[in-house]
């Protein structure tokens, strides 16, 4: 094993944990924020990659997919919480999770009744195809590296967002004590709607985004959401900063324990047998991170202490 | 044995640069009502956390029935027999009022792991159960729904739980909390009758009950006791009067 | 009921549809979810087949196992229970074959297999009233092992996904290459990026890439595998390389050898029938699922014409004779009911704007599998 | 006669009326329909006993109905196969005896939701969720991966499994079987919600807080019914692979999960009969929805949206009254 291979492995845990970031950073604002648990998430990241696969496929342009991407899924997000969400706020979550449980089925049915069964091409536009040589001689996918820099951007967009601005300040408002921003003023069922609309907006782009090197079909944001529970976990509820924090933790861990886990057990065993059950074991390698933090630190990385 | 049920020795407690506690001592002896009294934010609901069990003091101890505390459990004290009732009702709306008032019942006497018999068919239980809502008043009410009754009857009610652990000392956290006068009135009478079953540190913020029924008086002003006495001697103290009844004096 | 007596009552009741010579079949398969297209073109070629015969003789009851092995069998259960049908088919995936299979063919009942044919139903497992129609499992791994060492690559490095039928893949990969191997990585089922993988064939000094990945995983794959500049020859079994998958998959798919059993331009009057009758029908090129649907009517039509299905040694006989025109060419079966046929390298290509197959050469012929003496029958 | 006892009651007079009336009408398709159901509402049943007096929302039931499932798979296969469990440190042999399996079946799953619990339970609310359906997942992967057992092609059994006394094979006489185990449990269910514990589950659910300064923990409390309420549902997990005679991954699955949420829910939540009636009315709507569109889940998914939305409490919830009664 090089250092080369092991720097480009590294890269591709980045790769994963940012695009799980906007994944976790929508699911993490809305429940900050709203208090409310939301598995269809999923289902956004979905709607988002359809859009896009639909509108590249329509004008060819690939910016034109995100900002379709971007749009359809925040509308969609906006929508679903007019029509299904805003009343279940005061809710339990028992509540939230079969509501939300009955959204997927409705949009990942729905979405297979306008789009048929076969998965859908969206692929990565010419300018950003191909390898790049970076300093040390390693050879990776311009648009891996595009997507790691575009990802962390998003992040440092979201800090301003968060830090910086008037509805930072009411989202931040919002965490901290729900009946506060009421008395001041704010526009509580606008700031919500905004605040899923955004989440919704990023799960759309994560799946755009994602979409175009993997395939764009029903039933592919589901997946992606667990694991974001899982970051969300390990990072702790309602932060950003954690939710970035977790979603490097588990891209690396993910990415880093299905290589060498496998090459570990080699040491042991016969080789088939090591890679089958070295595969098997690395598929549990997030969760057991999940359950050691869990130990370590309950509420998480990043999570308010009880 | 000595007089004193409840003992804090000199108990610190800070949350990052505010000192919430600082060397607070106090005691309660038998037979007495003990009113902790102080404006808000001055470290009341803090120190009856470390009295009973919530939160763990930096410094100093907590000393019930001669044995050092300081260092057990919620759990261990409620076993020991220290009664605590809450500031806002924590009674479970979805049950009768017999069904919480045997919550305590049955806590006292360990039987919460027995699975197969109906807990109304328990003599014992029931009885310790029907006992506590007589003493409070609450007798005829034992077959409602928590949720159906009053204000007031909750605050009875968070006191009967109470009654029902075989209690050796209470401390009540604002048991007046949102009562009327009328109300307030009923519950002054009951715990001056309680106070000869096991004594009662009494946080309150309605100065009549605390007149009425204290037989000292602890202030606590930005978490340190500024002075200890009868009602007479706390009336007339200075160091109170300017802290504290200030503007009322 | 025993079984016995559910067995005579299945006899009653295929005597009674004898005497109507009414044939009823129960088609489960995947109607929904993310593997329906597979169970659609299944369904399609199977029913293709029966419109062409124009014949009044035989009833098709189709029902969507939605991909879930509990409802296959719910399905099952009803279509023997309450549709009382002879002949059940068209099951996509191994695991709801396992399901279902053995106690069907337990019963009494004709299973006609369009697709999955797990090892354990062709070894130990194997049943007289069961056929499969298509392959046995491991026959394009099997095959794709042949063409690598006859193509001379010496260093391949081979993947697939860790659960059973990956395994198979592997092995009957190495079945029939059994040179070095540059590295052998089992991946998540499911997985949908492979950029670990991808980095590690390129570390491995590997000449060429075997790769078994079905549905999703394989557009993933060979998305990510274009984009990454590793130019190796890749060779993968017909799966992810279907006719619907390629459209997903685009341009990354040009060139890729994959080994088949059909083709569309498969060179024999059945099959040039079957393609233009399937795409004036349904408007889309068929699919080797369509085609494998389409033989299976054909042979259960072959089997109808010889003999009655109320005498179920004589229809068992009538099935292993195989007397039909299959898509596929020449057609038996082996002793223990799967097929012997010839196995054909393609090459992705771009008609126009549709991606598609042409045949290159022929990887393996007369293929039987390699479990045939394990059954005994 | 209080209006949900009513309920009840007609609930139990259909589940024996309808099969006796199939078995009349030689029907048997609608007895095996029957018996997925009856096995489905024992499956909620012990989701209940952590969901709707724990207050435990777990969306990872479905490892301990898998794991009922499995030890049933594996405990047949290798009695099918005349092979050994294990040979060191003692023999263990397969079985394909019912209660065997069954004690197997809710050992395991106990287990498992002792440890799942463990951990889940240093948390709460939307972190218990989140983390109960990660380790579903992570069991789930575990299972698909691991070759032993057939990986994701799960394990077929040829022939159900007998219990002493009855002809298994016979649906009506498996159906049964299923209805009494499904009736006692309901039985002890009821007994165990009246129980000294039971009261003291319900007041940790509501007010953990007063539980713990009348000097019991409500954690272990918590974990006491998780565990009790995993070992249920890991028994019908070993039921439903003896109706399927079949077991695999996906009986693990995190839609399984969410499945067997969706019967106490839409039944009615802490409610002895919610998850009867809830898994009843899954079954029927799968079966004609089924029938109607390729597409029928949008429905399902729109019938569920309109339960929680418009119907609190469940199905039962809303014929016999908001109100719950434990008494």
């Amino acid at each position: 094993m090089t250092a080369i291979l092991i720097a480009e492995q590294v890269l591709n845990g980045l790769q994963f944990g940012v695009m799980l970031f906007l994944m976790a950073a929508g699911l993490t604002l809305i429940f900050g924020v709203m208090g409310l648990i939301n598995l269809a998430h999923g289902s956004l990241y979905m709607v988002g990659a359809f859009a896009a696969a639909t509108i590249a496929g329509a004008t060819g342009s690939f910016l034109l997919a995100l900002a379709a991407a971007l749009i359809s899924a925040a509308l969609a997000g906006a929508l679903v919480e007019l029509v299904v969400i805003r009343r279940l706020y005061d809710r339990d979550h028992l509540d939230q999770v079969l509501a939300t449980f009955a959204l997927i089925l409705i949009f990942s049915e729905g979405t297979r009744w306008l789009f048929g069964s076969f998965p859908l091409y969206l692929d990565i536009p010419a300018w950003l195809s191909g390898p790049v040589m970076l300093p040390g001689g390693i050879q990776y996918p311009l648009y891996r590296l595009a997507l790691i820099v575009l990802g962390l951007l998003i992040a440092l967009g979201l800090w301003l967002l968060i830090s910086h601005t008037r509805i930072g300040v009411q989202i931040r408002a919002g965490e901290n004590d729900r009946e506060m921003i009421g008395a001041l003023g704010v526009n509580i069922s606008r700031l919500y709607t905004l605040v899923f609309a955004l989440g919704a907006g990023l799960a759309g782009l994560a799946g755009a985004l994602v979409g175009a090197i993997q395939s764009v079909q029903v039933g592919m944001g589901e997946p992606v959401l667990i694991l974001a529970f899982v970051v969300i976990v390990i990072g702790g509820i309602g932060s950003i900063k954690g939710a970035l924090i977790g979603a490097l933790l588990v891209g690396l861990a993910d990415t880093l324990g299905g290589i060498f886990l496998p090459e570990l057990l080699k040491l042991f065993t016969d080789p088939a047998k090591a890679t089958a059950t070295g595969s098997a074991f690395a598929s549990m390698a997030i969760y057991i991170l999940m359950a050691v933090v869990l130990v370590w630190r309950p509420t998480g990385l990043f999570g308010a202490r009880v | 044995m000595t007089d004193d049920v409840l003992v804090t020795h000199d108990i610190t407690k800070s949350f990052g640069a505010l000192r919430a506690n600082d060397g607070v001592s106090i005691d309660l002896k038998r037979g007495e009502v003990h009113a902790i009294i102080g404006p808000n934010g001055a470290g009341k609901s803090t120190l009856i956390a470390q009295i009973c069990g919530g939160l763990a003091p930096d410094s100093g101890t907590v000393h019930f029935l001669d044995h050092d505390v300081t260092a057990e459990t919620v759990r261990a004290r409620a076993r020991m027999g220290l009664a605590r009732t809450f500031q806002i009702s924590a009674l479970a709306m979805e049950d009768t009022v017999l069904q919480n008032a045997l919550l305590g019942a049955l806590g006292a006497a360990g039987r919460s792991w027995r699975m197969m018999r109906n807990v109304l068919k328990d003599t014992y239980l029931c009885g310790e159960a029907l006992a506590a809502l007589e003493r409070v008043g609450l007798a005829d009410q034992a077959a409602a729904r928590t949720a159906e009754l009053s204000h007031g009857q909750r605050r009875q009610l968070e006191v009967a739980v109470a009654l029902t652990l075989q209690p050796r000392a209470f401390v009540m956290d604002e048991p007046m909390a949102g009562l009327g006068s009328e109300g307030s009135k009923q519950l002054t009478a009951l715990l001056d009758e309680l106070r000869w079953q096991a004594p009662i540190l009494l946080v309150e913020h309605d100065m009549d009950a605390v007149f009425a029924l204290a037989d000292r008086i602890s202030v606590l002003v930005y978490g340190r006791i500024i002075a200890t006495g009868t009602v007479d001697e706390i009336r007339a103290d200075p160091v109170v009067r300017e802290a504290y009844l200030g503007e009322e004096a | 009921m025993s079984v016995k007596t559910l067995l005579a009552a299945a006899g009653l009741v295929a005597l009674a549809a004898g005497a109507q010579a009414q044939v009823k079949v129960g088609m489960i398969t995947t109607l929904s979810g993310g593997g329906a297209s597979l169970g659609i073109d299944t369904r399609d070629g199977f029913m293709l087949a029966i419109g062409m015969a124009g014949r009044d003789d035989i009833d098709v009851i189709v029902e969507d196992d939605q991909q879930k092995p509990d409802i296959a069998v719910q399905i099952s259960d009803k279509m023997i229970q309450s549709d009382k049908v002879d002949v059940l088919t068209g099951i996509v995936w191994s695991n709801l074959a396992m399901a279902v299979v053995p106690s069907a063919t337990a019963q009494g009942l004709f299973y006609l297999s369009t697709n999955a044919a797990p090892a354990q139903l062709a070894g130990a497992g194997c049943n007289p009233n069961h056929f499969s129609v298509s392959y046995q499992n491991d026959n394009l791994h099997e095959a794709a092992g042949a063409y690598t060492k006859s193509a001379g690559y010496t260093k391949p490095f081979i993947l697939a996904p860790n659960y059973p039928a990956g395994h198979d893949s592997l092995t009957g990969f190495k079945r029939f290459y059994d040179g070095e191997l540059a590295g052998e990585i089992y991946t998540e089922l499911g997985q949908t990026d492979y950029a670990a993988e991808i980095a590690q064939i390129r570390a491995s000094g590997a000449d060429s890439v075997f790769f078994f990945l079905p549905g999703g995983m394989g557009i993933s794959f060979l998305k990510q595998y274009a984009e990454s500049g590793v130019e190796l020859p890749l060779v993968g079994p017909a799966f992810s390389f279907d006719q619907n998958i390629l459209q997903a998959v685009g341009d990354a798919a040009v060139g890729v050898k994959n080994t088949s059993t059909w083709s569309k331009d498969l060179d024999n009057d059945a099959n040039a029938a079957f393609v233009s009758a399937y795409e004036e029908k349904y408007g889309r090129l068929p699919s080797i699922y369509a085609a494998q649907g389409y033989d299976t009517a054909n042979l259960l039509l072959s089997a109808m014409d010889k003999a009655d299905i109320s005498d179920p040694d004589a229809f068992r006989t009538a099935l292993e004779d195989a007397d039909f025109d299959s898509v596929r060419g020449d057609f038996t079966f082996a002793s223990n009911h799967h097929p012997i046929q010839d196995i054909y390298v393609r090459e992705v290509i771009k008609e126009g704007d549709i991606y598609t197959n042409k045949i290159t050469d022929t990887a393996m012929e007369d293929r039987d599998n390699a479990y045939v003496g394990e059954c005994s029958m | 006669m209080s209006r949900e006892a009513l309920v009840n009651s007609a609930a139990l007079l259909l589940l024996v009326a309808v099969p006796v009336w199939a078995l009349w009408a030689d029907e048997p398709f609608t007895i095996t329909l029957a018996t997925r159901a009856v096995i489905f509402a024992l499956a909620a049943a012990g989701l209940n006993i952590a969901l709707g007096w724990g207050g435990m929302v777990s969306l990872g039931h479905a490892v301990y109905f898998g794991l009922g499932g499995y030890a049933m798979g594996v405990l047949a296969f290798h009695a099918q196969n005349y092979t050994p469990l294990m040979d060191w440190p003692f023999t263990i042999t397969g079985t394909k005896s019912m209660p065997v399996i069954w004690l197997v079946a809710m050992i395991s799953s106990a287990v498992a939701a002792l440890v799942i619990g463990l951990l889940a339970l240093r948390t709460s609310g939307v972190y218990f969720i989140m983390i109960t359906l990660a380790f579903g997942q992570m069991v789930f992967f575990f299972a698909i991966s691991w070759p032993t057992y057939g990986g994701e092609d799960g394990l077929s059994i040829y022939v159900r499994n007998s219990f002493p006394g009855l002809n298994t094979l016979v649906p009506i006489e498996f159906y049964g079987l299923c209805l009494s185990v499904l009736c006692v449990i309901l039985f002890l269910n009821a007994r165990l919600i009246r129980s000294p514990f039971g009261l003291a589950l319900n007041a940790a659910r509501q007010v953990p807080h007063r539980v713990e300064t009348v000097g019991m923990n409500p954690t272990r409390l918590k974990l006491s019914a998780l565990v009790i309420s995993g070992a249920v549902t890991g028994l019908a997990g070993a039921l439903f692979a003896d109706l399927n005679r079949f077991v695999s991954p996906t009986m693990l699955s995190w839609q399984m999960s969410g499945e067997i949420m969706v019967f106490v829910i839409i039944g009615g939540v802490g409610r002895l009969f919610g998850p009867v009636v809830g898994a009843c009315l899954f079954v029927l709507l799968e079966h004609f929805l089924g029938g109607v569109s390729e597409y029928w889940q949008v429905f399902l998914g729109l019938v569920l949206l309109g339960i929680v939305l418009f119907g609190h409490g469940g199905v039962v919830g809303m014929i016999a009254g908001r109100g719950r009664t434990h008494d």
